[in-house]
């Protein structure tokens, strides 16, 4: 898990949209906004084995290109309460998240962070500093709750009441992220992931299969309602 | 009579490209949101009068990675590769397309007349109301246009799929990388084949200046939007003169119903929308019926073949 | 060290298309203002390296009426129908032309090998530093692209024109409406020619919707500017990739020197300006200059040849 | 000699400047703008036998398409007086500059109109009522003045100052105003006609041959100082 910054005028995202990183004689990434300040974007990339690998092993000096941002991001409304689950390489966007809501007034955010082990757990620190109540999960129990990032939402919402419950990460996750929140009757959101490559919803590759739906143009950031709905909506 | 209200005349947009009836002119182009069957049935519900799905083969593909498109003011280049799951999965999701009132067409590709005919033929089978061959796409090494430049093998491919499919409603889809598109329409037309769509991409390429490097990852691609429509329309024109009968659906640079009726002018019985599907989003289909509808209704006119006989030059 | 005052490097933008040496790699296309001595001239005054002139025959052509030329946002279109007073006349036109330091080439152009050799010869000695052979012009019956399409018959016009002239600078100039540019330019080298222009213009046409008329009193023409950019491109790199060391001159939608460098990425030696010179005026070629010479000094190279090595992917 | 009119959405143009007029399956013509009120645009069109005489013969409901406005027009400035001289199909841009700078303050203008004969003449009246001085000349004498316009305007130069000479009509009629403004020294601007095509300064058609000046871009007024100075200006 790296960090990257490169140079780019590109206009201002909504957290959970995304830009297109090119790097020459490599390939070309889909990579959600983490961080942004100017003409600087920041991105944390998890290495897959293929392009990411090398974008990952990108020197500071490199050139890339990024195209974007596309997509759109998660619904933001002040006075509320936010349950964000993240998983993996599903961190950044939520991040980003809370980064631009905690401007908002009487917003708070509980932010969950699964991983298989202690050691894939990250920048808890940091999203602790932006405000948020951090809660980690390893499936391990090497650190914080022993299980997974859904049931540990799970318990929370037991406790207290929440708005909304936001999710970025592997599709099982974003799945049992939704049971719980259709249970829970409150708002869900989730950011997916598909073969993403025109990125402009032209292409048809991104489709969420059997819902008409475009995770380049339509999402990745996908309400629940939405979801249900798909081409009906 | 002024001032009195009238009920305004029924426009009747339907459109006819030889045997295939449409519900108006505006079809979706191949390769644009067609290879899965909740996004074809998505552009029904939007409006499309028929939707030509994307390019399918016999054996899966997986295309190229990214980038694999561009765009600019001018134009989009692209070289999707030709990705797609092959054609016994097509085929069930071509069986899950639920729209019985409008045409389903299937872009069929192939590395050989065998392989043309066999793709043509499961299509068919698993409710194609009729096939397009791709002897066009400009970026794929052993079919495409490589096949699509030659008028002999244009004829040999049709004449194949043809014969496997006597009542097939069948197109073939042209390339414009070509100095005699005239040839390679007639070549078509004695192969078997029931009507024209033109045109596919044109070849080319674009650098990214800072980055030294080529756009796409293939080096090379397609030019669609507003750069190929002077060509398309060329195509088109020049088929229409060559082939006065031949049912032709005209693409290339349609985002307008200005652009669409130029395609008509020069002689094609309906038009396809590609590219201007990103700028204008599937909506498009519903403007396009509407400005048209106001078109007729300006020319006092109740019937778009009419109208189209007479915007004939 | 900062803050104390520098001379500024020597900046040479010298360009070399083989034999040809230029003072930087911007040209002016043929058909542009290279009709008669005193544009030439002030095209050379504006800072264009080069000259090509207008295509010229043998015998007088009237060329079409007007409209001959129309433009959007994405393209122009034309169609002049080669208009010219014949070799005769434009030889002493030729003549008038005062400025030693810059090339002149002459376009030539010709209905057989016969008169392309004849026209060649007669150019030649009336000054012209080398002749680029039109076999790419696609409106006008008989010549231009209808030779120029054919690899045997490119091949053939310019051994005419080597025969004539054992000694002289031969470039010819190729079409993009083709599926294989690359057979092309490989034809026109075994004739015998020391370079390439890539590329004319790509059939097109229009339509007037409201006048229900053709934008072009001829039909149809040649589509350049932007969105023949990428087709150019294209061409170029299809050429560089099969001739590695043919000298290759880059034509297309050239409007800011990104689109230049693309060129040089491509694998050409220079540029020719057309179209653009109706949007920017002939000072592009001052503004070219100045752009290079800012990339040169950015990208601390002090001599365009070697910068443009460094390009080359 | 007719008058046409046709809608079109040009944009404004300066007197002189000309437009291309474009007759489906007949041709294009460039024509001076003679009047225009907002989207109506008039034409005086002369029958030369060619296309001319096919934009002379439309009927009031043709279509017509027009582009442009291309080109420069006149030079204009208050305080000045204005000898105008106009030949044949001159006419138009002559009346239409008359048009325009009446509107400024203390502008003075003489018209001469010269033609073979007295049926020739046109618009005379028109042209008094917008306040110019009135002088027409013919060949023959059977109106006005007997001898050519430029010979009028020579003795009415005689007679009182003026600061500028501005002509349109025939190339030997330029050549003579331009040589009478030169002795006189005083301004000289004349309208040029050239084998105009592509109307945008790209085909080198319309060349003022020797000069190194495009009709159709650099004019179709040219100053006498341009004309001198060619290119090297
Ligand atoms: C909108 C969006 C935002 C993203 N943001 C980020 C981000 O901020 N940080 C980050 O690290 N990654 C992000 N990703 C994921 C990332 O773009 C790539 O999918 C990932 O890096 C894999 O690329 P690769 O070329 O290395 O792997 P590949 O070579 O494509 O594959 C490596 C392995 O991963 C599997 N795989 C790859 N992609 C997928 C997929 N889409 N679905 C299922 N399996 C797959 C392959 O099957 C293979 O086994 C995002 C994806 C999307 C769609
Ligand atoms: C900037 C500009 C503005 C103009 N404005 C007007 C206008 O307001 N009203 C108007 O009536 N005309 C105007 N003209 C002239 C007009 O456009 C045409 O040149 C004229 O109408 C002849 O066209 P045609 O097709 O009928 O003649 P053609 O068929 O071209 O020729 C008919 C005869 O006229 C001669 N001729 C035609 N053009 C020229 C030429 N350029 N030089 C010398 N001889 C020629 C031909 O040799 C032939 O004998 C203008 C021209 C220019 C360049
Ligand atoms: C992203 C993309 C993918 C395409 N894929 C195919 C394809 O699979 N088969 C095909 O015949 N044409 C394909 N085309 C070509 C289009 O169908 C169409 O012919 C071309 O884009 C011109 O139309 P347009 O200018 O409206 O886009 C594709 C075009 C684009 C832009
Ligand atoms: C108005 C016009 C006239 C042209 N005449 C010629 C010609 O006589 N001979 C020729 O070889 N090319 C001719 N061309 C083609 C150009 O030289 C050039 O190849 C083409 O326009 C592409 O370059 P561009 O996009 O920079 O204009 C002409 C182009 C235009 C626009
Ligand atoms: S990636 Fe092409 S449509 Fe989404
Ligand atoms: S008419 Fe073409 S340059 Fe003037």
């Amino acid at each position: 898990m790296h960090l990257r910054s490169c140079n780019a005028p590109v206009p201002k995202e909504a957290p959970g949209q995304f830009v297109m990183a090119y790097l020459p004689r490599v390939g070309e990434v889909p990579l959600s906004v983490y961080y942004r300040r100017g003409r600087i974007l920041k991105f944390l990339v998890e290495d897959y084995g293929g392009v990411s690998t090398k974008v990952v092993g990108v020197r500071p000096s490199s050139v890339l290109a990024v195209r974007g941002p596309y997509g759109h991001g998660f619904g933001l409304e002040s006075g509320k309460s936010y349950m964000l689950v993240a998983g993996g390489s599903g961190a950044p966007p939520v991040i980003n998240f809370i980064r631009t809501a905690r401007k908002l007034a009487r917003t708070r955010f509980t932010y969950i962070l699964g991983a298989r082990t202690a050691d894939q757990l990250f920048l808890l620190k940091e999203v602790e500093k932006l405000g948020a109540q951090v809660f980690p999960a390893t499936d391990d129990g090497s650190m914080g709750f022993a299980g997974n990032a859904v049931s540990l939402a799970e318990s929370l919402l037991e406790d207290s009441h929440y708005d909304a419950l936001y999710a970025c990460g592997p599709e099982s996750m974003l799945e049992s992220a939704r049971e719980l929140a259709e249970k829970k009757k409150i708002r869900y959101e989730g950011s997916y992931v598909r073969d993403v490559r025109c990125a402009v919803g032209i292409c048809g590759l991104c489709v969420m299969e059997g819902r008409g739906l475009l995770v380049c143009a339509d999402g990745p950031v996908f309400t629940g309602e939405v979801l249900a709905a798909g081409i009906r909506k | 009579m002024e001032g009195v209200n009238t009920v305004p005349r029924p426009i009747d947009l339907r459109a006819k490209v030889g045997r295939l009836q449409l519900d108006s002119p505006f079809m979706l182009a191949s390769g644009i949101l067609g290879n899965e069957h909740s996004l074809i049935m998505r552009a029904y519900r939007a409006g499309a009068s028929a939707v030509v799905t994307k390019t399918v083969f016999n054996n899966a593909r997986s295309g190229y990675t990214p980038p694999i498109y561009f765009e600019n003011e001018y134009y989009a280049l692209n070289a999707v590769g030709l990705p797609g799951t092959g054609v016994e999965h097509f085929s069930e999701e071509l069986a899950l397309v639920k729209e019985e009132s409008k045409p389903l067409i299937a872009s069929v590709g192939g590395l050989s007349p065998g392989e043309f005919s066999h793709v043509a033929q499961r299509v068919i089978d698993a409710g194609a109301d009729a096939v397009e061959l791709n002897l066009s796409c400009p970026h794929v090494a052993g079919t495409g246009s490589e096949i699509g430049s030659k008028p002999d093998l244009v004829k040999e491919v049709v004449f194949a799929v043809r014969d496997a499919l006597p009542r097939a409603l069948i197109f073939a889809k042209l390339t414009p990388n070509t100095h005699d598109i005239g040839e390679l329409g007639k070549a078509a037309v004695e192969g078997g084949a029931d009507g024209l769509t033109a045109v596919n991409t044109l070849r080319g390429t674009g650098f990214d200046v800072t980055l030294r490097a080529p756009l796409l990852s293939h080096g090379y691609g397609g030019v669609s939007g507003h750069a190929l429509h002077p060509v398309a329309l060329y195509a088109v024109q020049n088929l229409r003169t060559v082939l006065p009968d031949t049912p032709i659906i005209g693409v290339g640079g349609v985002y307008t119903i200005e652009d669409a009726l130029e395609f008509f002018i020069a002689g094609a019985d309906a038009v396809q929308i590609g590219t201007a599907i990103r700028n204008r989003g599937l909506q498009i289909f519903g403007e396009l019926r509407a400005d048209l509808t106001t078109r007729l209704r300006n020319a006092r006119a109740s019937d778009f073949l009419k109208f189209k006989e007479e915007l004939r030059i």
